[in-house]
This record gives C-alpha cells, sequence and structure tokens, in this order.
C-alpha cells in the first residue's frame, strides 16, 4: 500500500496497579519480628538433610522433609560470594519508575552456611573483591519490612 | 509414550522488536494460520487449543480466554499453561501428554509475547517474593554472573561469547523469522556492543521481541493420514528447581545435566554428539550456550569455550547448534522455547530453508530454560 | 538470658506492597482504524465477515464463527437496541481506579443497527429505573479532545420517543 | 481411553474470608499434609510414590511472577517434573489426567490455591477483560455478571426471587459442611434485601472474598487400585470455550457449556442427566449462574431453571441436589472453586461428605468455569465403581 508508512497505529497506555499484602506465615513472620525487634537473623534446620533453610520455612523443599522447631541464629556476618553493580536504571515493580542504585549488589553467605542478596555500604566496585568479609548495618528502628530492616552490608576486614 | 505423537504443522509469525499493526490476537492468528496451512488442515479439525505464554508480560489475567478470538479455541477444549521461560516447551509438552492421552486426536499448542507491552525487567523481577523485591536485579545480573564464573572456571575469554554471538547472527541472517538479522561481520562488531552489566554485552544478551509459534500434534493414526513427513516425539522430560542460592554457574549438578541423564538414558543415547543430528536450544546470553554445550554433555566439562572456537556448532558442521540464530537473535518468551521444538521439527523435516543444517537430521533435541532455572527437554525423531 | 528460638508471631506478619508497571496495548492496524474513526469522524465502524454475513463492532480481523480473515468495512451506525445493561451501584476498584467515574455507573450491551453484535459501553442522561432491555439508544461523542479511544464515546443516551416516531 | 484414572485422595483447607497468618505455600500445605498421610506417599523417582506435580494457581493473585514458585517446596518440585495450569482448578484436574494417560507418569499431586483477601480482586478481574475495548471501561466479574444477569433474566423471565432462592438453598447446605466459609440461615427475603451491588445482583447473590487451597493424588488404575481402597473414576470430561468480548455472545444462553457437558455425557455414556447423575457441584458465583449453568448442563430446557428451583428437587433430598456443600456461594476462592467441586463430587462419591452426603451417591458432576461470564466451561463426571 502507497500510504503504509503514513498509517497510524493506535495504542491505549494502562498504569497496572496492584496492591498485595503479602502474609509472612508463620516462620518469616518470626525470622522478621526478631530482625525488627532484636536485629537477629535466623534460619530453620532441616531435620534430614540438615540444610540450614533460610528464609526459614515450613518443608525443606530439597528433601521433601518437614521441619520441627529446630531454630538456628544465623549471626549478621558473611563473605561476598558474587557481586554486581547495574549501569543503567533497573525498572522498579514496586513503583513503576526506572531507579539507579548507586549501590553494588552482592550475593552474601553467612558463615552459617545460608546466602542472602543484599546492597553493599561500598559504592565504589574497584575496592570490592570477592570473599570480602561483610557484616550487616542495621536500622536503628526496625520497621519490621525484613531484609529492609538491614540497610546494607559493611566490609569489616579482608578474608586473608 | 502410550501412544504415538507427530508434530504435523509448524506456524511462525513474524518476530519483531514491535508489532504496532497487530494485537495479540492477530499476532498469534498469524502462527496459527501458518502451522494449519502447513499441517493442510482446516482449524474445525483442531479439538483442543492450548494458549501459553506469562502473564505478567501480556498483563492478562486468563491470557487464553482473552485471545480466543486469535486463537480458534472458540468452541474448542483447551487450557492455559504458565509455567516461565520454559512455558512455550511445557504447552508443547502439554500438547504431547493430550494426544498421548488419546483423548485428542488434534491439539493446536500455542507461545506467545509482545514484549514491547511494558517492562520485561519488571515483571522478571517479580518472580522474586514481595519481600525480597528490592534486592533483585532481574535475570541480567544473574546471567552475568554467570559469565563472570564462566570465565573465571574455565579460561575462556570475552571473544568466546563473541564468537557465540556471531553465530547466532550467521544462521538468523539466513532465518526470514529471526528478529535480530544484524550482519555481524566479526567478534569485533560484538565488542564493539555496550556493557548491560560487565561482562554481559547488550548483544550477548538475548532481546525482546514480539512474536508467537504454534504447533500442530497429532495422534498416529492421523499423522500418518495427514503428512507425508511427520515429525515423531520420541520423548520429553521436565526438571524444576528450588531456587539454589547461586543460581547460574557453579559446579554442582543442575537441572540441566539431571534433564539431559534422564533423557539420554531412556533413549539409549550414549553419545549425545554422535546420536543427536541437531540441537536448538535455550540460551539467553551467548555464555549460556557454553554452559549448554557441557551441561548437555556435548563436550567436557569447562570445555564449551573450546566448542565454539572449533566452529563444529556451525550450521554446515557435525554438530550444529541453533541453526535458527536461537534465542540471542528471537526472543518473545513465551514463544521462544516452542520455537527451539518448531525449529528442530523444520530441521527433521528438511524444511528450514536457508538454515537447514547441511547433516542429514533425522534426530534432534530442544531445551527450553525457566523460572529458577527449569530445563525442559524435547526429542524428536524422523522415524521411531 | 538467652532464647533459643524465636517467638511465634501472635498476630499475622503482613508485608504490604504492590505491583506497578506501564504497559502499552496496540490495537493493531484493524483496531486503530475504528479507533481513529471514533475519534476523526465520529462514526462507528464494523468489519463484515461476508461469508457468514455477520458484522463485528468492534471489529474483529477473524471471523469466530468460519474463521476466514474479515476486511469489509461498515458503518453501522451510532444507533442501536439495548440487549442488556447494569447499573453499578457500590464501589470497585476496577471501575474507580481504571474508568474513575462517579457512582452509580451504568453499563450496557447495545446491539447496534447494522451490526450483529453488541457493543459493550455505557449509559448516561437516563433515568437509572426506567433502563429497559430493548429501549433505544444511541452514542454521544466526547466534543473535546477525542484520543482514539473507546471513551471518546461518553455513552449512549436513550432516544427520545417523540424523535423515533 | 485406554485405562482409567482414580483419584486416590483429596484434602481442602476450611475455606475462609482471611488467612492473613499463612503464606500461599503454607496455606496449601495445610491440604497437601491431609492427602500425603492418608496415603502415605512420599515425592520420590522410583515409581512407588508420587511422581510429578501438576500446580494451578495465577501470577495476578498471587502478585508474583510464576506463582507456582509459592508452592514448589511442598510439592517435591526440586529436580523433578512441575507444570502449572493457569485456568480454573478443575482443568488442573482435567490435565493431570491426560498427562497420566498419556504415559508420561503414574502418580500424579494436583493442587490449586488462591488468597483473594491479599488483593483487590476487582483489579485483578479487570485484567481478564480485552483491554482496549473492555477493560478500560473498569468492567470486573461482578459488572459482567450482572450485565448476563440482566440479560439472562430478561430473556427467560427468571425472577430474583428464584435467584435468591438457590443462595437460600447453597447457604443453608454450607451449614453441613464443616469447610464451607460462609454457612447462613437466609431467607429469600434476606438477600432481596440484602444490598444491592450491581442491578439484579444483591450482596448475597454474589460469592463472598474467600482462601483457601485444595488438592488431591490421581493414579493409573493399577496403582490407585493399591494406593486406596476406594478410588473414584473420572469417566467423562469436557472443556469448551466461547467467545471473549460480552457483545459476541447471547449472555442468556451457555453454548460452551452445552457442547462441554455433550461431550463429558457422552464419554461417560450419560444420555439422561437429571436421571443417571445423583449429586451436582456446580460452581456459581453468583446467583443466577447455578440456573443458567443447570440449563447448559441438560439438567432442564433453556429457561427452565426457574422452574427446577421452585420444584425443589436441587435441594437436599431432592431427585439431584446441586451444591450439597454450599456451593461457591459459601465462599470458595476464585480458580480454586472448580477443583473444590471435584473434591466435594469425590467425598461424596466416597461416602465421606458427613452432615452433607447424598444417600448412595454412585455418579457426580463436577462443573467449574473461568473467564468472564463463564467464558471457560469445564464438566467432569466421577464414579465410585
Amino acid at each position: 500500500m502507497a500510504d503504509e508508512q503514513k498509517e497510524e497505529f493506535i495504542s491505549v497506555e494502562i498504569l497496572s496497579k496492584i496492591s498485595y499484602n503479602w502474609s509472612m506465615g508463620p516462620y518469616s513472620g518470626s525470622l522478621f519480628t526478631e530482625m525488627k525487634e532484636n536485629k537477629k537473623i535466623w534460619g530453620i534446620r532441616c531435620p534430614k538433610c540438615k540444610k540450614l533453610l533460610f528464609p526459614p520455612e515450613a518443608m525443606c523443599g530439597y528433601c521433601f522433609t518437614e521441619v520441627k522447631d529446630d531454630w538456628e541464629e544465623i549471626g549478621d556476618e558473611g563473605t561476598i560470594v558474587q557481586f554486581t553493580k547495574a549501569g543503567m536504571p533497573i525498572f522498579d515493580n514496586r513503583t513503576g519508575k526506572f531507579a539507579f542504585s548507586e549501590r553494588p549488589l552482592a550475593n552474601i553467605q553467612f558463615d552459617k552456611g545460608p546466602y542472602i542478596m543484599h546492597w553493599l555500604e561500598e559504592k565504589d566496585i574497584e575496592k570490592l573483591r570477592l570473599g570480602m568479609r561483610v557484616k550487616a548495618v542495621w536500622r536503628e528502628q526496625g520497621r519490621g519490612r525484613g531484609y529492609e530492616d538491614i540497610m546494607y552490608f559493611r566490609i569489616i576486614e579482608e578474608k586473608k | 509414550m502410550a501412544n504415538r505423537v507427530a508434530i504435523v504443522g509448524v506456524g511462525r509469525s513474524t518476530q519483531a522488536a514491535r508489532r504496532p499493526e497487530v494485537n495479540d490476537a492477530e499476532m498469534i492468528n498469524e502462527a496459527v494460520r501458518a502451522a494449519l496451512a502447513d499441517a493442510q488442515i482446516d482449524i474445525n479439525k483442531v479439538q483442543a487449543v492450548l494458549t501459553n505464554s506469562i502473564d505478567g508480560f501480556d498483563n492478562f489475567y486468563l491470557g487464553d480466554c482473552l485471545l480466543v478470538d486469535g486463537t480458534g479455541g472458540y468452541m474448542k477444549s483447551g487450557m492455559k499453561l504458565h509455567t516461565g521461560g520454559t512455558v512455550g516447551s511445557t504447552g508443547a509438552i502439554a500438547a504431547f501428554n493430550m494426544v498421548a492421552s488419546g483423548m485428542f486426536d488434534i491439539v493446536l499448542t500455542i507461545g506467545h509475547q509482545k514484549q514491547e507491552r511494558g517492562n520485561s525487567m519488571g515483571t522478571l523481577c517479580a518472580a522474586a517474593p514481595g519481600e525480597m523485591r528490592e534486592f533483585v536485579q532481574g535475570a541480567i545480573g544473574a546471567f552475568a554472573q554467570a559469565a563472570v564464573q564462566y570465565m573465571k572456571n574455565t579460561g575462556a575469554k570475552l571473544e568466546h561469547a563473541g564468537m557465540v554471538r556471531l553465530k547466532a547472527d550467521k544462521n538468523a541472517c539466513r532465518n526470514p523469522y529471526a528478529h535480530l538479522r544484524l550482519g555481524l561481520k566479526s567478534i569485533d562488531d560484538v565488542a564493539k556492543s555496550p556493557i548491560l552489566i560487565w561482562p554481559l554485552r547488550l548483544l550477548d544478551f538475548c532481546p525482546q521481541s514480539c512474536g508467537a509459534c504454534a504447533l500442530i500434534v497429532a495422534s498416529e493414526k492421523v499423522a500418518k493420514k495427514i503428512t507425508k513427513k511427520p515429525v515423531w516425539v520420541a520423548d520429553h522430560e521436565t526438571v524444576h528447581e528450588l531456587q539454589s542460592e547461586v543460581v547460574f554457574g557453579g559446579d554442582e549438578e543442575k537441572s540441566q545435566q539431571i534433564a539431559a541423564k534422564r533423557i539420554y538414558k531412556r533413549n539409549g543415547i550414549t553419545n549425545p554428539v554422535r546420536d543427536i543430528d541437531c540441537f536448538e536450544v535455550y540460551e539467553p546470553s551467548s555464555w549460556e550456550e557454553m554452559y549448554l554445550y557441557e551441561h548437555f554433555f556435548l563436550c567436557e566439562h569447562n570445555k564449551g569455550w573450546k566448542m565454539i572456537e572449533s566452529g563444529v556448532t556451525e550450521i554446515e558442521r557435525e554438530v550444529p547448534v541453533n541453526p535458527s540464530g536461537g534465542v540471542l537473535a528471537t526472543n518473545a518468551i513465551g514463544a521462544t522455547a516452542m520455537l527451539r521444538i518448531a525449529e528442530a521439527a523444520l530441521q527433521i523435516r528438511g524444511d528450514a530453508g536457508e538454515h537447514q543444517v547441511t547433516k542429514d537430521v533425522k534426530t534432534t533435541l530442544s531445551s527450553g530454560l525457566g523460572g529458577t532455572n527449569w530445563t525442559t527437554l524435547v526429542l524428536l525423531k524422523r522415524s521411531l | 538470658m538467652m532464647t533459643t528460638k524465636p517467638a511465634k508471631p501472635t498476630t499475622a506478619v503482613i508485608f504490604a506492597g504492590q505491583l506497578m508497571l506501564p504497559y502499552r496495548f496496540e490495537a493493531g492496524r484493524t483496531g486503530s482504524r475504528f479507533l481513529r474513526e471514533l475519534r476523526d469522524n465520529k462514526k462507528i465502524m464494523g468489519l463484515k465477515c461476508t461469508k457468514c454475513n455477520k458484522v463485528y463492532v468492534p471489529p474483529r480481523s477473524t471471523c469466530k464463527e468460519c474463521f476466514s480473515q474479515i476486511d469489509k468495512w461498515i458503518e453501522v451506525g451510532n444507533e442501536g437496541k439495548l440487549l442488556t445493561y447494569t447499573v453499578l451501584r457500590v464501589a470497585r476498584d476496577a471501575e474507580k481506579d481504571v474508568l474513575k467515574k462517579q457512582l452509580p455507573v451504568a453499563y450496557g450491551i447495545i446491539k447496534l443497527d447494522r451490526a450483529d453484535t453488541g457493543f459493550v459501553h455505557m449509559l448516561g442522561e437516563v433515568d437509572l429505573d426506567k433502563i429497559k432491555v430493548g429501549m433505544r439508544v444511541k452514542a454521544v461523542f466526547r466534543e473535546d479532545e477525542r484520543k482514539g479511544n473507546i471513551l471518546d464515546i461518553n455513552y449512549f443516551k436513550p432516544v427520545s420517543k417523540a424523535r423515533k416516531r | 481411553m485406554s485405562e482409567r484414572i482414580g483419584i486416590v485422595a483429596v484434602a481442602q483447607t476450611r475455606y475462609h474470608p482471611n488467612r492473613a497468618e499463612v503464606k500461599e505455600g503454607e496455606m496449601a500445605y495445610e491440604a497437601i499434609k491431609q492427602v500425603l498421610q492418608e496415603t502415605g506417599l512420599k515425592y520420590v523417582n522410583d515409581g512407588t510414590g508420587i511422581d510429578a506435580a501438576v500446580s494451578c494457581s495465577q501470577d495476578y493473585w498471587d502478585g508474583r511472577t510464576i506463582s507456582s514458585l509459592n508452592v514448589a517446596s511442598f510439592l517435591g518440585t526440586h529436580f523433578r517434573s512441575e507444570e502449572k495450569v493457569a485456568s480454573d482448578g478443575i482443568n488442573a484436574v482435567f490435565y493431570a489426567m491426560m498427562h497420566i494417560l498419556s504415559g508420561e507418569h503414574d502418580t500424579v499431586i494436583v493442587t490449586t490455591h488462591c488468597k483473594e483477601s491479599m488483593t483487590s480482586p476487582s483489579l485483578v478481574q479487570n485484567h481478564a477483560f480485552e483491554p482496549i475495548f473492555m477493560r478500560v471501561l473498569g468492567l470486573d466479574f461482578l459488572s459482567a455478571a450482572a450485565l448476563q444477569a440482566t440479560r439472562y433474566m430478561s430473556k427467560h423471565k427468571i425472577t430474583p426471587e428464584q435467584c435468591a432462592k438457590v443462595v437460600v438453598k447453597n447457604r443453608g447446605n454450607a451449614k453441613n459442611n464443616p469447610y464451607a466459609q460462609a454457612p447462613m440461615s437466609l431467607t429469600v427475603k434476606d438477600v432481596l434485601n440484602s444490598k444491592m451491588l450491581a442491578d439484579p445482583i444483591h450482596d448475597l447473590d454474589a460469592k463472598p472474598v474467600s482462601d483457601g487451597a485444595c488438592v488431591m493424588i490421581m493414579a493409573r488404575e493399577g496403582k490407585a487400585k493399591k494406593f486406596c481402597k476406594k478410588p473414584i473414576w473420572i469417566t467423562g470430561v469436557s472443556n469448551c470455550y466461547e467467545a471473549h468480548y460480552l457483545g459476541d455472545r447471547d449472555l442468556a444462553e451457555c453454548k460452551a457449556l452445552t457442547k462441554a457437558a455433550k461431550r463429558a455425557y457422552k464419554m461417560a455414556g450419560i444420555t439422561n442427566p437429571l436421571k443417571e447423575i445423583d449429586v451436582a457441584e456446580i460452581s456459581e458465583k453468583f446467583s443466577y449462574e447455578e440456573l443458567l449453568w443447570m440449563e447448559g448442563l441438560g439438567f432442564c430446557e433453556r429457561g427452565g431453571a426457574g422452574k427446577v428451583i421452585d420444584s425443589g428437587i436441587t435441594k437436599m433430598g431432592g431427585k439431584l441436589p446441586v451444591n450439597p456443600s454450599g456451593g461457591c456461594l459459601s465462599g470458595n476462592p476464585t480458580e480454586v472453586a472448580g477443583m473444590t467441586r471435584v473434591v466435594e463430587a469425590v467425598l461424596q462419591l466416597r461416602n465421606q461428605a458427613g452432615a452433607r452426603q447424598v444417600p448412595d451417591a454412585r455418579v457426580a458432576l463436577a462443573h467449574g468455569t473461568s473467564g468472564v461470564c463463564g467464558q471457560l466451561q469445564t464438566v467432569m463426571i466421577l464414579s465410585n465403581s
């Protein structure tokens, strides 16, 4: 068609915005309460495969065993396993906007085994290395928002 | 399988970054019509329609119902399968199961997605539970970490990712249904591509496409009646995996190896490079293709980069991998994993056109990837 | 005293959040033509399947009955008969967040004169207690800033009896 | 069918208006745990236990891309097979059945969950409408159902009283069901005096917001007989899509349901449903739906459902009790509702339905719908012999 290029296509824009009240349930619920009130991180040990489950869950999904009440404090120190810093703004599905994060995101392994994804205090990735030891820096006043009650992880010493 | 099942029709829509000239139903309809024409049957012969995609990219709830105008599902049976990136292959596998069950003779299954719709990363990040969403950066971050890991463990260099990307583009340029056909000349062209998250360059990562794929799956009786070139479904395997701490990379056995071992064992495949003629794998990044060579036992552990270096996975060579151009060239997520199966079927039939591989293809393996490192495998054969 | 395990929550622990993503829905060639006609000419157009002799409004490029591709455009007129209706009387989030109209809102499905399908829209300028299935209604277009959107039609209003005669 | 597929065990949570204290997966596990304990089956790969899982949930209800991740830990999916059906749960049962018949696996666990209370049902439902011509009008399942109800009631002269009788019957039946969310002793007047939501649907004509999950284990015949004393067999099943755009259909009819029912009856060898079916569980998210769906299911002629409800044959003790469980009107989550109907049918056929037991039930019908105004209709016939 001759006027193919001129053809105007119409689109409709819709902002899809839905609120959710995600329940944390008794296991993550206990964890979140402890994080808020005592700045403590807990996991639960699988009675069969002995894996320390974090976040704590009612059932160990790895060996299909229901957990008992074997809570274990994890501590808030660990080492950096992986880290990245986005070179561009990342779309945030909580706000519907792009946001640029100044902080690197790291996969941190706690000394007791479990991992957590969290921010690093150190903004300069040149200063970061795998295996560095880090410790959680908590919000003064916990908000009951779980992992968000930790502001970021701070480098405490370098692993030899 | 209780009853033999064959793919008798393959349809693809135009795949592109933007498809403003069609709505979702119309885009799907292109693939459906192509598949019906390929199978030389009428929509009335189809008994059930599966419509598969990821809700968050569509922004549809119950998309199978919503898109019935285009799918041809009106007054037919059907449902929607919805796993992760694997959804296209899950939809195909579901169709295989429906026909193998003996309850249906002809099933049409569709994978589709319009990635232009919204922000794909926003939807991908929503796979994390609500309370963890502050700490996710989507698939790119995970694949970048995997790339770092790969270089560290194997000695591979950036140029090897470039070789994978170059091969994908060369193949895509021969496939009219590929989205990105860039005409890259050398790995230097890949090297010029901007960094997304180091070391992943824009060209090392799959694009966002709009497109649909449709397969017509039939029972043995019907298949033999309507086509001279049925492609038989020899076997399939689905392996899910829980979210693990180090999603990609790492040395321990993952869903890919487990799925491959299971399907090889059941089908007497002892040497996949010899026993399988062509591979269509789901490689969201250049690096992932090298991982997959290893995970599917096409080469030794940590030697995937040597395989691309040697050139054996090129279209004319002994172990062609992704002659279609793969996911690096075309990625409408709901369609992606189904396209792997569709392209493999065309290779077996010898109908892949310009991107038909040089060697005679009797057996193919197609893979899907999604969720928290889930794997689907489909083994197709010219004869059973 | 050191606690050996955390206390079970006494009340439900909730993490409140939202999923917020902008999306753009492409109307396609067929849908765009329909919307342009609404916007530019205040005309409601349908597509006719010449095989089934059936006129679809809003237009669909595939006939659901015979699956053939259809492209014969027909103006279906701005008047028709009310097939069904409802008056939404309580606040619903979909209405509040997406349509953003004051309650009560009357919805109706209208069979336009030269169409074979019903057209889903709203009713206005009507006594809510006197809406009747079968009544004749006509489209009232926005006079200002029509955007190429289904809401370029404000609503359908009853056709006065005097005019009908 | 080459072989019969048996339902080995079923369980459901108590349906509740707000299960804020548990995660979605934890809620589903309340039911999953029961079937695992009852059968003693485990998630193993050696063929002696549960081979694979079929889940059913919706991303927009859970607020999570790939909602099956919420139940993954509880279904034994790690390094094993799971497929998610994103439709009403009854279709997951249908799919699991074909999954077994295909020869792929012998024993499959099927589960569905939904917590409507955690979000805005109206907004989620709005996402089910075609975006350009319907979604922007702010429609949800209530306003669409009201359009259908007006059309149906005016075309076939169905009265608000007849719709109200469905509510009175079902909420009353729910008093016998310990899993029901909202049993209630009501009169027709109570229903008609409840707040008008969208003409002609009153507050009590609509199902309440509900949270819950249900689960079942299915197996091929040989294994089903080993796993339990009384497997329940699926003897007929089919589903069918209607058109999507509301104006495309005559909303007073339900062609898709008629077609699905015919196919399911044929498969099960049923020629006279009213006579041959002992108990029916129908998905009625609004009161008029039970009437309209009864017509589609062929329990009476077109437009005849008003007389059926007046006659009382669908009450407990009648010729064909419909929804002894109390139905969806007594509270079931969307997309769980259809599978709940199957679970209830199984309990009836196993003579385990307690106070809501229909004496000597041998053949049961379970019905589920998905989509706007029952766009996808599924009919399943079950038998205990």
